[in-house]
């Protein structure tokens, strides 16, 4: 078991090793400026043939997986997916919050890392703001993918328009709309700001198409004094602006459940709930993102470090205790509080024929994280953190099953009740989805650097080793 | 990528495109105008004629009296006045033609309403309506014409202007929705 | 000359148009043949846009329910239930609503076939008329249950060719032993009438295995009865009390179940009226005090206790009733557990009260099994050169064992005149297709099901859609050809016959109306649906010889090992003619919630004894045959009983019913009662797994539907 | 012609527990009356059935003091209706006029919100276009509209038939009187357990039977104000 305890010198011993080279950190690691913007550049123009035909396959799985899928339900009709009464939202809508709550990643460790000034963010921003935006783009497909009639999706919107109708805006729905699109706009633009200076040295340092394309995106940013002043000034007040709008996306569509009179939905607490089950969700996920990132793209060892995996480590353990502590509050009030329905439900959530989704749930977002990440070793493990940041996303998903099918199944009147089964079709827009967010990914490594080389090296910049008494102890300017 | 950066550069490309855009263009604006035109007609029939000598609009369509639709004449109601009248006109001659065969003219409707819309002339009688505020200067048409935007906005401004102190049931969407 | 009555032609102009609720339309001028008129060019009472509406006779069974049925720019929109009609009072019940269904099934027969080769209706005639002119003798008919106008005509036809008069039999009179229960009521009342029970009047209501909600005679009539009974007088609710093995609608909206042992009915029976007579200070016939109400208890399976609660209640109720139905008949007992139950009303003095029994009017008598088993033996041998079947889909309906299938290989000539192309239609040389019920002209005497003689007007609501002809024209048409039937059926259609026969009803001066001829009274006859008098009014029995001797009592004997009682009972697809609406099919069974197929139903304690599982499939054998079919757990039956629903299991009619479920004709025996129905109620079957598991379609929930905390 | 000035409706209906036999005849009534498209064996079984009204079954006690326990369930027509506020388009919408809730199909872009928000589950979803083979379609009924896939429907209290009996009422210049509207289901009720009227007058039969002892409505704790109202059966009668 992991949870063994190994001997004591050994740990000991390895935070000793780690005091004797403190070049392992990043910032305390620094090179060229020159070198280092090589290094991004190689990573971003070396493609191999291995990685077209991943891009090719990945292409057409989109195509087929995803919109091949889609169209054969909405020329066929719903009923292709496995909903049914009383199910009505399924694998659709429990994807759906999967990729809203993978949303999360970007801005959590961006934003909220960047206005605590957390160091140890600095390589990887641009690679969660990527899944932000990403993930959006994926989970933003939902909503139209699950309307029964797509074609007259733009109901939705509210526009004047000859029928004197507006959408209605006491429903969820339209929160959620609005919300997701305010996100989607707000974190593309938070995704962009930091990008500029990055874009700015790529355009210097590319010919042809590519330069044509970071001229354009580099809105003719040369490094002045000014420019520097204000895009830290934008930065800075949109990382304050959108840790509101996140904490808003994922308590509306929490909302969507919260706010309706389904058993085992009405509850206050699923706000938080909700937004620490996706910040759990997407920290995992930049974990998975950041182990494949090091091990496939060029010069990554070097930004991406062990260091980053056992910070990362240490946060995805914090919020696995967080969301632990959300889902016995939540779970303790129902017991206590709900009547025969909901005790009904329960009971069934953890006994009935789909238990082992429950207890797939608590085994990957409880258990595997505690048993695992309080050992350091194990978080400075790529390939260990790895496995478990999948099985929490695993878990996540199955907190989401359990959340949506799992309890419209078994409602108010037991003669109604309903057990569902996906069926290929929406399992395949969900793999669909996955695809397509691998592909955005992948196209995006080779278009955009991903490693805010500047932030990077302001970060190494402010970082010195300083000799108090005997030890080297690493110390921090601040720049602003 | 060059090469298709090239590509879009040459005029050749960029005529092409110009034109299937203004064909998609020209096909929507063609297919809205057809819309709008009236259908052919198995009888060029003049309302203008009709409703120039006098005839009521409710004595050749009853139906609006006492239900949903208008109905049509049969032949036997245009053939009460028209045997007393010359028949010279080669549209006579065609009415005449039915007549003879004892068969029925398949008018084609021309003011109709999607499925999902139930409308019911009688009461827009029954509370003054004219003829004409829905279906146009038929004073002026031979064969009927459809009228242009007639969508839910105009019913709704027509129920609201002509009876405020109804409007709760006349914009009550089961009014015409069910 | 003739006057044209007319029906617009459809055309596709819907969804602009808004009903009216103008009940009883007048029908027009007095006439006989429905044609095609243009859209454009409409009759006087039709207006666009509005519907039309026509009473007519319900003839998905043979109670005979009066209809109003919507029509709309020609075609018929919707079935509703006409509410001046003396049996079902503007009520319908689901097999009558999918009428419609029938008539615009898309697997109906479009015209005359021969050997399933299409042939003109002149060609078929002939070949009609060619079967008559052969040895009367050697031509039989076989009609459907319904004492309908065709009954008449046959029975005419017959008459004059000196043929065997027509068997009148199917499903419906089997399941309820028809035939028992009439020569009940001549022992007991000198009469064999059809009784009428007045359940709205009665207090408290005794039955023996009458599902009189579902199938029972004129469900619709008595399920209005039930609903009197229980809205009752001064807020005083009448009692419902049912014996019968296998819970069913009726006994499931009983106060009391009892589930006696099939075959202890008349036991029951017998022990309730020793109760009741010691209660009442009455004497019995000696058959029935002979019998010990305690043993008898004892032989049913039911607690004597509860027996003593019911016979109290029934005999100090104030209008009691007590009903003998098809499950408690069909036994070889069935005769002396029908006399019984009759006799049990007579010790409460009933016959003739509010709330009590009538006869009902001469009514011409239904044919019993044993004169079809007599009419099968002269097939076999080779006696029939052409058999004439019309109503009934004998090769369906009837036991497997009956070898009716066989038979009709030995005849020559076998015309159907099916609608549908069932199974009988599918073995036969000629078929003739009839109008569907909201096609075509004719009458109906109800059925039992009305307070007072009534007759039922049918009447074409909608143009004959396919290149159907009436089988009544049919007949006459042939007739007309041969000299001496001419003479003897001078009718020059069918609407003429029609009239005839009504010209006596327009004599007797009882109906609610009057008219000083008979176009007059045709019109009205149409407009109401039918002919009734005013007031209620039947005849009221008189005990003849409630002491003579009855049939022996003799109870079932007991059951060997491995062996369970089977029980089977019509469904909502009635005589299985309904398997084709799919909308009877998407109706969920009341008791079980299946949908669109057949299970077994098996207590949970037997299955479990028996390894089988819900949704397992499970083969039933009986001496007769063997079925598998779908088990569904049924808490509501007797632990010794397993029992499958009637009218799936089709192997022709059409895309809905071809394939569906089993048919438990196949595993019911031959054995008769006394009075020559078929005792299918003392057939034993052994169950077993097969180890194939099918889930059933179900509305229900198969965990939640257990006493759920409120 | 003057037209007769309404009254505020508030329809309702009462459902009399202690004469309903479980029959089913609504159920067809309602699919016949309301174009219903039929599902087959695999799809109704899986949930899909289009039932407007559904009989619920439930079993109490055991054998042999066994009985079934019938419920109709259909939409309650809530004053307070949980599916209209969750509808982003106003497709479930409260009708002011005739205090019902209304769904309008052509607005409907399917969410299923609405199905998932309503306690009593009495919305159906049209999961295809159901085939209905000719000549099937024509008894289809030209007062209500044939819906296709995508839309969420549900029971209508047959509002096409109160649209008609008012414009009835109105063209022979009178009030609706108790008895004129009907449903199909309670016109079809073989035991007239179903009973259709106006709320709001004390004298209409549906009145009466609200304030009959035994009266209770579905979920009541859920303040959704269900204008169906049910009479408990088994012959609870009060005093």
């Amino acid at each position: 078991m992991a949870a063994e305890v190994k001997p004591y010198q050994r740990v000991y011993k390895q935070s000793e090793a780690e005091e004797e080279d403190p070049r392992q950190h990043l910032m305390l690691d620094p090179r060229p400026r020159e070198e280092m913007n090589h290094m991004v550049m190689e990573a971003m123009t070396t493609t191999s043939r291995r990685y077209w035909i991943i891009v090719g396959a990945l292409a057409v799985a989109v195509a087929v997986l995803l919109f091949g899928a889609w169209g054969n339900m909405i020329f066929t009709g719903m009923g292709m997916a496995g909903i049914r009464r009383p199910v009505f939202w399924g694998v659709f809508i429990v994807t759906f919050v999967f990729w809203i709550g993978i949303s999360h990643a970007g801005t959590f460790v961006s934003a909220i890392l960047r206005v605590f000034k957390a160091e140890f963010r600095r390589p990887f921003t641009r690679a969660a703001e990527l899944m932000t935006t990403f993930g959006l783009a994926a989970g933003a497909l939902y909503p139209l993918i699950h309307l029964g009639r797509v074609w007259v999706f733009y109901w939705m919107i509210p526009y004047p328009n000859s029928r004197w109708l507006w959408p209605n805006f006491r429903s969820a729905l339209v929160w959620d709309f609005l919300a997701i699109t305010t996100y989607l706009l707000s974190s593309t633009i938070y995704l962009y700001l930091p990008l500029i200076p990055d874009v700015a040295m790529a355009r210097d340092r590319s010919t042809g198409w590519r330069h044509t394309l970071y001229k354009l995106l580099a809105l003719g940013f040369r490094g002045t004094e000014a420019e520097w002043t204000r895009i830290r000034k934008a930065i800075n007040i949109f990382a304050f602006a959108i840790i509101p709008v996140m904490f808003s996306v994922h308590t509306i569509v929490s909302w969507d459940f919260a706010s309706t009179k389904v058993v085992g939905w009405q509850s206050t607490i699923f706000g938080p709930y909700f937004i620490i089950g996706a910040i759990l969700s997407g920290v995992s996920a930049v974990i998975t993102i950041l182990f494949v990132l090091r091990y496939t793209l060029k010069n990554m060892d070097y930004f991406i470090r062990e260091e980053h995996f056992d910070a990362l480590g240490l946060l995805v353990l914090i919020f696995s205790m967080a969301w632990a502590y959300f889902f016995y509050n939540e779970y303790l009030l129902h017991w206590y509080g709900g009547g025969t329905v909901l005790k009904q439900l329960l009971t069934l959530h953890a006994s009935g024929p789909s238990a082992w989704v429950w207890y797939l749930m608590l085994a990957c977002n409880v258990a595997v994280p505690w048993l695992t990440l309080w050992n350091k070793k194990l978080r400075r493990t790529p390939w260990a953190i790895f496995i478990v940041s999948i099985l929490i996303n695993v878990g996540m998903y199955a907190e989401r099953y359990t959340i949506i099918p799992l309890t419209l199944g078994h409602q108010r009147f037991p003669f109604d009740w309903g057990e569902y089964t996906p069926r290929l079709t929406e399992i395949s827009i969900a793999l669909g989805t996955l695809c397509l967010f691998v592909l955005l990914y992948l196209l995006a490594s080779r278009l955009i650097p991903l490693i805010p080389v500047w932030e990077v090296q302001e970060g190494q910049e402010s970082h010195r080793l300083r000799k108090v008494g005997k030890t080297q102890v690493p110390s921090v300017s601040e720049l602003e | 990528m060059d090469k298709v950066i090239a590509l879009t550069k040459r005029p050749a490309f960029r005529i092409g495109v110009g034109l299937v855009l203004l064909v998609l263009l020209a096909g929507a604006g063609g297919g809205l105008y057809l819309t709008q035109t009236p259908p052919p007609q198995p009888i060029q029939f003049p309302h203008n004629l009709h409703v120039g000598i006098g005839a009521q609009c409710q004595y050749c369509h009853p139906g609006v009296a006492w239900g949903p639709t208008a109905g049509l004449p049969s032949i036997s109601k245009c053939w009460g006045c028209h045997q007393q009248v010359q028949k010279k006109s080669p549209e006579l001659e065609k009415l005449a033609a039915y007549v003879s065969r004892n068969e029925a003219v398949p008018w084609v409707p021309v003011a109709i309403q999607p499925d999902f819309v139930h409308f019911n002339h009688r009461p827009h009688v029954a509370a003054g309506v004219a003829c004409e505020s829905c279906h146009g200067d038929i004073s002026k048409m031979t064969v009927a014409e459809p009228q242009p935007r007639q969508n839910m906005g105009w019913c709704l401004d027509c129920h609201k202007t002509m009876a405020p102190e109804n409007f709760t049931r006349l914009s009550d969407c089961s009014i015409c929705h069910y | 000359m003739t006057q044209k009555y007319t029906r617009r032609e459809f055309i596709k102009l819907s969804g602009l148009t808004a009903a009216a609720a103008a009940v009883l339309t007048g029908c027009g001028p007095a006439s006989r043949y429905v044609v095609r008129r243009p859209y454009t060019d409409m009759p006087e009472y039709q207006q666009t846009g509005l519907s039309t509406y026509f009473a007519t006779t319900c003839r998905e069974c043979p109670a005979g329910c009066g209809l109003i049925v919507r029509t709309h720019e020609g075609r018929a929109i919707k079935v509703e239930g006409n509410p001046a009609h003396p049996v079902n009072r503007g009520k319908v019940c689901s097999r009558g609503l999918t009428a419609v269904q029938g008539l615009y099934n898309p697997d109906r027969i479009t015209g005359p076939l021969q050997n399933g080769s299409e042939i003109s209706w002149d060609q078929a005639v002939a070949q009609v008329s060619e079967a008559l002119k052969a040895d009367p003798q050697g031509v039989a008919f076989f009609l459907g249950l319904a004492p309908d106008h065709l009954f008449d005509l046959v029975s005419e036809l017959t008459a004059a060719l000196g043929a065997p008069p027509p068997v009148r039999y199917g499903a419906y009179g089997m399941f309820d032993a028809r035939r028992t229960l009439t020569e009940a009521a001549k022992l007991t009342f000198g009469v064999p009438s059809m009784p009428f029970f007045d359940l709205g009047e009665s207090d408290f209501i005794l039955s023996f295995g009458a599902n009189f909600l579902e199938t029972w005679v004129s469900p619709l009539a008595y399920a209005r009865g039930l609903s009197q009974m229980r809205r009752g007088k001064n807020n005083a609710r009448g009692r419902l009390v049912v014996i019968e093995p296998r819970q069913s609608v009726t006994s499931g909206t009983a106060d009391l179940w009892l589930a006696p042992a099939p075959g202890t009915e008349a036991l029951v029976a017998a022990a309730l009226a020793n109760l009741v007579a010691a209660r009442l200070g009455l004497s019995l016939p000696d058959d029935l005090a002979s019998v010990d109400p305690k043993e008898a208890a004892a032989a049913a399976g039911i607690a004597f206790e509860k027996l003593q609660e019911v016979a109290a209640g029934f005999a100090s109720a104030r209008a009691p009733l007590a009903l003998p139905g098809g499950s408690a008949l069909a036994h070889a007992n069935g005769l002396a557990a029908a006399r019984a139950v009759l006799v049990l009303n007579a010790l409460v003095k009933n016959l003739g009260r509010p709330g009590g029994v009538f006869l009902t009017p001469a009514d011409p008598a239904a044919s019993s099994f044993a004169d079809v088993q007599d009419l099968v033996a002269r097939m076999n041998a080779g006696k029939i050169h052409t058999l004439f079947i019309h109503g009934v889909n004998p090769v369906f309906e009837l036991p497997a064992a009956l070898g009716f299938a066989a038979a009709l290989k030995k005849v020559p000539q076998v015309v159907s005149f099916a609608s549908f192309p069932d199974e009988t239609a599918a073995l036969s040389t000629l078929v003739l297709p009839d109008h569907t019920l909201l096609e075509s002209w004719g009458y109906q005497r109800t059925l039992a099901g009305a307070d007072r003689e009534a007759y039922s007007a049918a009447q074409p609501v909608v143009v004959p859609l396919h290149n159907t002809r009436a089988a009544a024209d049919v007949l006459l048409s042939a007739a007309r050809q041969l000299p001496t039937l001419a003479a003897a059926l001078p009718y020059a259609d069918e609407v003429e016959f029609l009239q005839a026969r009504l010209l006596p009803l327009l004599e007797s001066r009882k109906g609610f109306y009057d008219a000083p001829e008979i176009l007059t009274f045709w019109s009205q006859w149409l407009q109401y649906g039918g002919w009734w008098p005013q007031r209620a009014g039947l005849e009221a029995p008189i005990v003849a010889e409630l002491y003579a001797a009855a049939a022996p009592l003799t109870p079932p004997a007991p059951l060997a090992s491995g062996e369970l009682h089977f029980y089977t009972y019509p469904t909502q697809l009635g005589d299985g003619s309904g398997a084709n609406r799919p909308w009877l099919q998407e109706t969920p069974d009341p008791m079980t919630t299946v949908m669109w197929n057949s299970w077994v139903e098996i207590h949970p304690e037997t299955a479990a004894k028996l390894g089988i599982h819900d949704d397992d499939v499970v083969k039933i054998v009986s001496a007769s045959g063997e079925i598998e079919a779908v088990a569904y757990l049924y808490p509501a039956i007797r632990p010794d009983t397993v029992a499958v629903p009637f009218g799936q299991g089709h192997s022709a009619l059409g895309r809905y019913a071809e394939g569906r479920g089993a048919n438990p004709a196949a595993l019911l025996p031959l054995s008769v009662n006394e009075s020559g129905d078929l005792s299918f109620g003392d057939t034993r079957v052994s169950v077993q797994p097969t180890g194939q598991r099918r889930p059933l379609s179900r509305m229900e929930n198969r965990h939640g539907v257990y006493d759920h905390a409120e | 012609m003057a037209e007769v000035t309404e009254e505020k409706m508030k329809w309702g209906m009462a459902i009399d527990l202690d004469v309903c036999t479980g029959c089913n005849a609504c159920v067809t009534a309602c699919a016949m009356e309301n174009n219903i498209p039929f599902t087959g064996e695999d799809e109704s079984g899986y949930g899909r059935g289009l039932h407007w009204i559904r009989i619920q079954r439930y079993w109490h006690g055991d054998y042999p003091e066994i009985k079934p326990d019938y419920s109709p369930m259909l939409c309650q027509q809530c004053g307070n209706a949980p599916c209209e506020p969750v509808c982003p388009v106003f497709a479930a919408v409260h009708s002011e006029e005739e205090q019902i809730n209304l769904q309008v199909y052509n607005r409907c872009i399917g969410t299923r919100y609405c199905a998932n928000n309503c306690p009593y589950l009495s919305r159906v979803f049209n999961w295809f276009d159901y085939e209905i083979p000719e000549p099937m379609a024509y008894y289809l009924n030209p007062s209500v509209t044939v819906r296709r896939r995508g839309v969420m429907e549900k029971c209508t209290f047959c509002v096409q038939r109160i649209h008609a009996g008012q414009e009835q009422a109105k063209a022979e210049g009178r009030p609706v009187q108790d008895g004129d509207i009907v449903p199909a289901c309670a016109q079809a009720c073989p035991t007239d357990a179903i009973i259709f009227g106006d709320l709001s007058d004390p004298q209409s039969r549906v009145s009466q039977m609200a304030r009959s002892q035994r009266s209770f409505r579905q979920l009541e704790e859920l303040g959704t104000e269900p204008r169906v109202i049910y009479l408990k059966g088994g012959g609870q009668y009060g005093g």
